[in-house]
């Protein structure tokens, strides 16, 4: 555990936790973002370049952004009184109970007393040969999944133009 | 936004950020006022616009920033004591305004107006309306976002008018040039030569101005079919000048009218087919050309003579109990002034038909549905200036 | 040629003699905190050499000197805007969310400068060599929308939301073909690792290098690149995120004083960071434009580009106007992308395709054809545009 | 095509880049205070009063009759008769301003007064360099700071001044002919000598006699 894995860490606990208990929805989703930003770093620390830079880009620069959007498009950007939460204690003892059940449960299984295989070298590759042979078809559903979107979303686009105008 | 200085102005402050209710789209609509102090509303302009996303759907232009008890004003001077404020009212063409006022006053006295001031009423205002409409279309362009190049091409053009107007009257926009019965001073020596050489050089700049923008794609998709008026509707809300001949109503008063000495001038009239924003434009590009016609011709023309009606004097001007109403072709449409005298030395009544002011009342019309970045460019082809509109 | 050596390497070497009397634990620290501090620099004198020539620049496309006040030939005219924003007061509106208000523009220009991190400045010379520093640099550039979103929302103000609100969907909208148009350089280089995109251009065949952009598809690559990158970096004919004649200053027009300045840094570190990537990607990054110019240093080569690249931003803000929202929005949908999307298939035939003239004419097709047939039929408001012909009364 | 306006309208403006650097019609920028444009000999700014002359005071030709005051369509002129009577440009004594102020904060630059005065005592200045740190004292300029010599007028105004002087000189010499005779008369009707000549007072213009 190194001082940045450790920085790293604490930033991204704290834009989740943050994320959670802002009243403010928009301030809300910035810490959000922050803990995305923080999570990418930390994949980066474990050399894991490709992952990394796709969740920046993906969450970042992507889910974000959309989110805000939506907050922005529907009205509710001005802050909202805290919502009832009088249970805020006992959620806190449930996570706690669960988290301490799941950490024990890994405790017991033996996983921490692996080897950890070494980083693979230049991630990209890897994942590129990866996508293009063992998850060729689900690669190529995804694709065609996300082409049906973007036509579909053309078509949507210049329907309405021509239907205004 | 700014801060709240007017009454109205505090309304829409205390709105502030609130919504009004949802549109047709169902997506909240948002209030904002645009101006006072906006950088496209060519002065103290106000629109209170309510959006749908960016869809206009309401526009309500508020005006009166500028207003200074114009025609109040005029009835406390003397007749000649009025002639420098028309220059204040549409302050880019102040000598049209000028001769408007003038030729108002000459109808109410029945002054004749010798040969040679009525050629350099028309060399001026013909050189006002280059200078005029090369000045609109290089702010249409700034209000499009085009980073001031034409508009400092067109200033440069501007400049060599305005030479030319110190040269002749003495100041660069204020120029309190005409005079009942003429003009106030000859042109000096050489000074015709002057504008000759300016206005055989001016079709060279519009050249390079239609190079830089007719063919131009995003001025294209940025003014065609954007702010269309039709020609029921032109004729209908009294728009006059470029505004209605772009929306093709072959309405010129310097034809219709034929005031000075314009029926000895052979000129065409463009005309528009669309009535919108590109449309506006070009007709003014046209018009240049046109104006270039007419100045080629008067200089060619222009006789040797007296430049004041001699039995007018300046002081002490009281002419006969009536009324009059003069009109001319400004370059932004039809400028009256109507005059009601009772036969003191200042005029009983004095009315001002701006065409600024009148060619806006579409506004709201020719707005709605489109962008907001539509708004400032609509407003930028009706060519208002503020000293007129609120006067 | 070993002088030419000396000169093209002097900073790598200077870096290394550098680095060397610090102990050797703290070396690579050492080393990334001096390129750091290097590229800031760098940087910022360019960026206020840009400004300079952009002014200047204008000013002379508009028949005007530009400023010539400051210091000879005016050239101190950035510092002393630099001094005046510092100076300034620093307005915040009494409503704005001072947290997100404050943090915006910072977060702005520290995107703008990681993205300098993967761009190779020289042989040798790009501060890491990430082997995904394509993606790296887009996954940056997406951080930017987000710091003008802030500035937009945080500022309260009705026109720097709409500011926020169209500079977040036209930069959604042109990332989209700039990463595509990038992806076609990825496709032939098989590799995101820009210090292997760069070295693979910088080879010759005679006196000619083999930069990509002087393929079809590379050409079309780069024109629809720069495209996007304009639109990504909000400058003319795209700069509807500040609109200044529609919604004043847009995202940003709360912003007064130092702030407003790191906006501006921003603005222009972004348009210098995509140009470099496009310099990276398709013009040979540092490499020399003809083999017997290659005693001139590489860094040479690469600021030489940038600037050129630059003045093209500055020449095109000089002469168009500004397009619409919609416009927009169809221009990157419906133009960009098909051209980008066939641009992929022209650059996968290419890969493919056995060298010859049929491969350029085949591809040279494959991307003339759809321009020029999405160019006549773009929609940009459900008419075509077009001259008009007038008629005169009598 | 798609793009040619914009690659048209790209030559033009890259024809005015390098068309600035080599032709001073592109680049009409004057650098105002190093170099300033060519004096119109028309142009106008705020009025002034003229005086002939060494003495401002002496040479003074306004007569304060106040037309302008009357006729000022701002009412920017403040004018104060005086009581007693100096000789006049043309040598009829005549009041003088005791007080002449102009507020040029208010004067529109109209001229107005110019064309109405019938002794030529007010004329344009082309003085626009007026700045003042003071609304209120620097821009109320009194009849001290309004006073310009007639050379001053020659200078600003040549083809103008010359026909104000050629008309003045021929008023003065009616003026005088008429005093000469109006002593000639006096003289033979009252046989008496007389002293001094009304027309010592009066000061020469001497750009009219240098033109003569």
């Amino acid at each position: 555990m190194t001082i940045g894995f450790l920085i790293l860490a604490i930033v991204t606990m704290a834009g989740v936790v943050a994320a959670m208990s802002m009243r403010h929805l928009i301030h809300c989703v910035l810490a959000l973002t922050l803990g995305f930003a923080g999570l990418a770093m930390l994949y980066l620390q474990l050399e894991a370049q490709f992952v990394g830079l796709t969740q920046l880009l993906v969450y970042v620069g992507g889910v974000a952004i959309l989110a805000v959007f939506a907050i922005m498009t529907t009205h509710s950007s001005e802050p909202v009184a805290r919502p009832g939460t009088s249970y805020w204690l006992g959620g806190c003892v449930v996570a706690t109970a669960v988290f301490i059940l799941l950490a024990h449960a890994i405790e017991k299984s033996g996983v921490g007393a692996r080897t950890m295989p070494a980083a693979p070298v230049g991630g990209v590759k890897e994942i590129g040969v990866a996508l293009m042979s063992g998850y060729i078809l689900p690669l190529e559903i995804v694709g065609l999944l996300l082409t049906a979107a973007l036509v579909g979303a053309v078509v949507v686009a210049t329907g309405e133009g021509s239907g205004k105008r | 936004m700014s801060s709240a200085m007017h009454p109205a102005m505090d309304m829409a402050a205390e709105r502030g950020m609130q919504l009004s209710p949802a549109g047709e789209s169902g997506v909240q609509l948002l209030e904002v006022s645009m101006g006072p102090q906006h950088p496209s509303t060519h002065g103290v302009f106000r629109m209170d616009v309510v959006l749908d996303g960016e869809k206009v759907v309401k526009l309500k232009p508020v005006f009166g920033y500028l207003h200074r008890n114009h025609e109040k004003i005029a009835e406390k001077e003397t007749y000649l004591g009025n002639m420098p404020y028309t220059d204040r009212l549409d302050y880019i063409c102040s000598l049209t305004n000028n001769w408007a006022y003038a030729l108002a006053v000459e109808k109410l006295a029945g002054i004749e107006v010798p040969e040679r001031a009525e050629y350099l009423r028309v060399i001026t205002a013909e050189l006002t309306r280059l200078q005029n409409h090369a000045l609109l279309i290089g702010f249409l362009m700034q209000d499009m976002g085009a980073s001031g190049t034409p508009l400092m091409y067109a200033f440069r053009e501007r400049e060599k008018i305005q030479d030319l107007f110190e040269a002749l009257t003495g100041s660069r926009m204020m120029s309190n040039y005409m005079r009942f019965g003429g003009c106030r001073v000859d042109a000096p020596a050489g000074w015709l030569a002057e504008v000759g050489k300016m206005v055989a050089s001016f079709p060279q700049f519009l050249d390079e101005f239609e190079a830089l923008l007719t063919g131009n794609e995003i001025l294209m998709a940025r003014t065609q079919e954007v702010g269309v008026v039709t020609r029921e509707r032109a004729v209908n809300a009294g728009l006059t000048g470029p505004m209605l001949r772009a929306s093709g109503v072959n309405y010129d008063i310097r034809k219709v009218d034929g005031y000075g000495i314009y029926n000895r001038f052979p000129f065409r009239v463009p005309l528009g087919e669309h009535g919108d924003t590109y449309d506006r434009y070009m007709i003014r590009v046209l018009e240049m050309r046109e104006s270039v016609k007419i100045l080629e011709q008067a200089l060619k023309e222009i006789p040797d003579g007296p430049i004041q009606d001699p039995k007018t004097k300046p002081r002490n001007f009281r002419p006969k109990v009536g009324e009059a109403y003069g009109r001319i072709e400004s370059p932004k449409g039809e400028l009256g002034f109507y005059l009601i005298s009772d036969g003191t030395g200042t005029p009983y009544r004095y009315r001002v038909r701006p065409p600024s002011l009148i060619n806006l009342t579409l506004l709201e019309e020719m707005c709605l549905g489109h962008n907001v970045a539509d708004i400032v460019v609509i407003l930028g082809s009706v060519d208002i200036v503020l000293g007129e509109v609120d006067r | 040629m070993t002088r030419a050596v000396a000169v093209d390497q002097m900073f790598v070497t200077l870096n290394h003699a550098l680095v060397a009397y610090v102990p050797a634990v703290w070396r690579p620290l050492a080393s990334a905190v001096l390129g750091v501090v290097t590229v800031m620099v760098v940087f910022l004198t360019l960026f206020a050499l840009t400004v300079l020539l952009e002014r200047k620049g204008l000013g002379r496309m508009q028949n005007r000197y530009g400023p010539n006040r400051v210091g000879p030939w005016g050239i101190l005219q950035p510092v002393a805007d630099g001094i005046k924003a510092i100076i300034k007061e620093d307005v915040v509106p009494q409503s704005a969310d001072h947290a997100v208000h404050f943090l915006a523009p910072v977060l702005i220009v520290v995107a703008a400068f990681l993205n300098y991190a993967v761009i190779p400045v020289g042989r040798g010379m790009a501060l890491t060599d990430l082997n995904a520093g394509v993606l790296f640099f887009f996954a940056i550039s997406s951080m930017v929308e987000l710091g003008v979103f802030m500035a937009g929302w945080a500022s309260r103000s009705k026109y720097s939301l709409f500011g926020a609100m169209r500079a977040i969907a036209q930069m959604i909208s042109y990332e989209v073909p700039m990463l595509l148009a990038a992806t076609a350089t990825v496709m032939v280089a098989g590799t995101l690792s820009t210090t292997r995109i760069v070295e693979m251009q910088a080879t010759y065949t005679g006196q000619i290098p083999h930069w990509f952009v002087l393929t079809p598809w590379g050409f079309t690559g780069f024109c629809l690149f720069m495209v996007a990158a304009t639109a990504e970096s909000n400058r003319s004919p795209f700069d509807l995120p500040e609109g200044e004649s529609e919604i004043v200053a847009g995202y940003f027009i709360e912003y007064s004083g130092f702030k407003f300045a790191l906006f501006f840094i921003g603005e222009y570190l972004g348009m210098m960071a995509t140009s470099a990537m496009a310099i990276t990607l398709f013009l040979g990054g540092w490499s020399a434009p003809l083999a017997c110019l290659q005693w001139f240093p590489t860094w040479g080569w690469f600021f030489v580009k940038l600037v050129a690249l630059l003045c093209g931003f500055i020449w095109m803000r000089g002469t168009l106007p500004r397009l619409r929202m919609d416009q927009l929005m169809n221009f990157s949908w419906k133009f960009l992308l098909p051209m980008t999307l066939v641009n992929l298939v022209a650059t996968g035939l290419w890969r493919f395709l056995p060298v010859g003239w049929e491969r350029w004419l085949i591809c040279g097709a494959l991307v003339v054809v759809p321009y020029a047939l999405l160019g006549r039929s773009i929609n940009w408001q459900g008419r075509k545009v077009a001259v008009r012909r007038y008629r005169y009364a009598e | 095509m798609l793009g040619r306006g914009i690659v048209e309208g790209m030559l033009e403006t890259a024809r005015n880049f390098l068309g600035s650097y080599v032709s001073r019609e592109r680049l009409t920028t004057v650098q105002y205070p190093e170099e300033r444009l060519a004096h119109i000999e028309n142009a106008r700014s705020f009025p002034f009063l003229v005086y002939d002359g060494a003495d401002w005071q002496a040479g003074m030709r306004c007569v304060s009759c106040q037309i302008c005051e009357k006729e000022c369509p701002p009412k920017c002129i403040y004018i104060e008769k005086s009581v007693d009577k100096k000789p006049d440009a043309v040598g009829r004594p005549q009041n003088y301003p005791k007080v002449f102020n102009i507020d040029v904060s208010v004067c529109m630059s109209c001229q107005i007064c110019v064309e109405v005065c019938p002794f030529d005592a007010i004329k344009m200045d082309v003085e626009y360099e007026l700045g003042a740190h003071d609304r209120f004292g620097g821009l109320l300029l009194d009849k001290q700071r309004l006073s310009k010599s007639n050379e001053y007028y020659h200078r600003i105004h040549p083809t103008e001044a010359a026909a104000v002087d050629a008309a003045l000189a021929e008023e003065r010499a009616k003026m005088q002919a008429k005093q000469q005779a109006a002593a000639a008369a006096a003289a033979a009707k009252a046989a008496a000598p007389v002293a001094a000549t009304p027309s010592a007072a009066i000061p020469s213009a001497p750009a009219t006699e240098g033109k003569a």
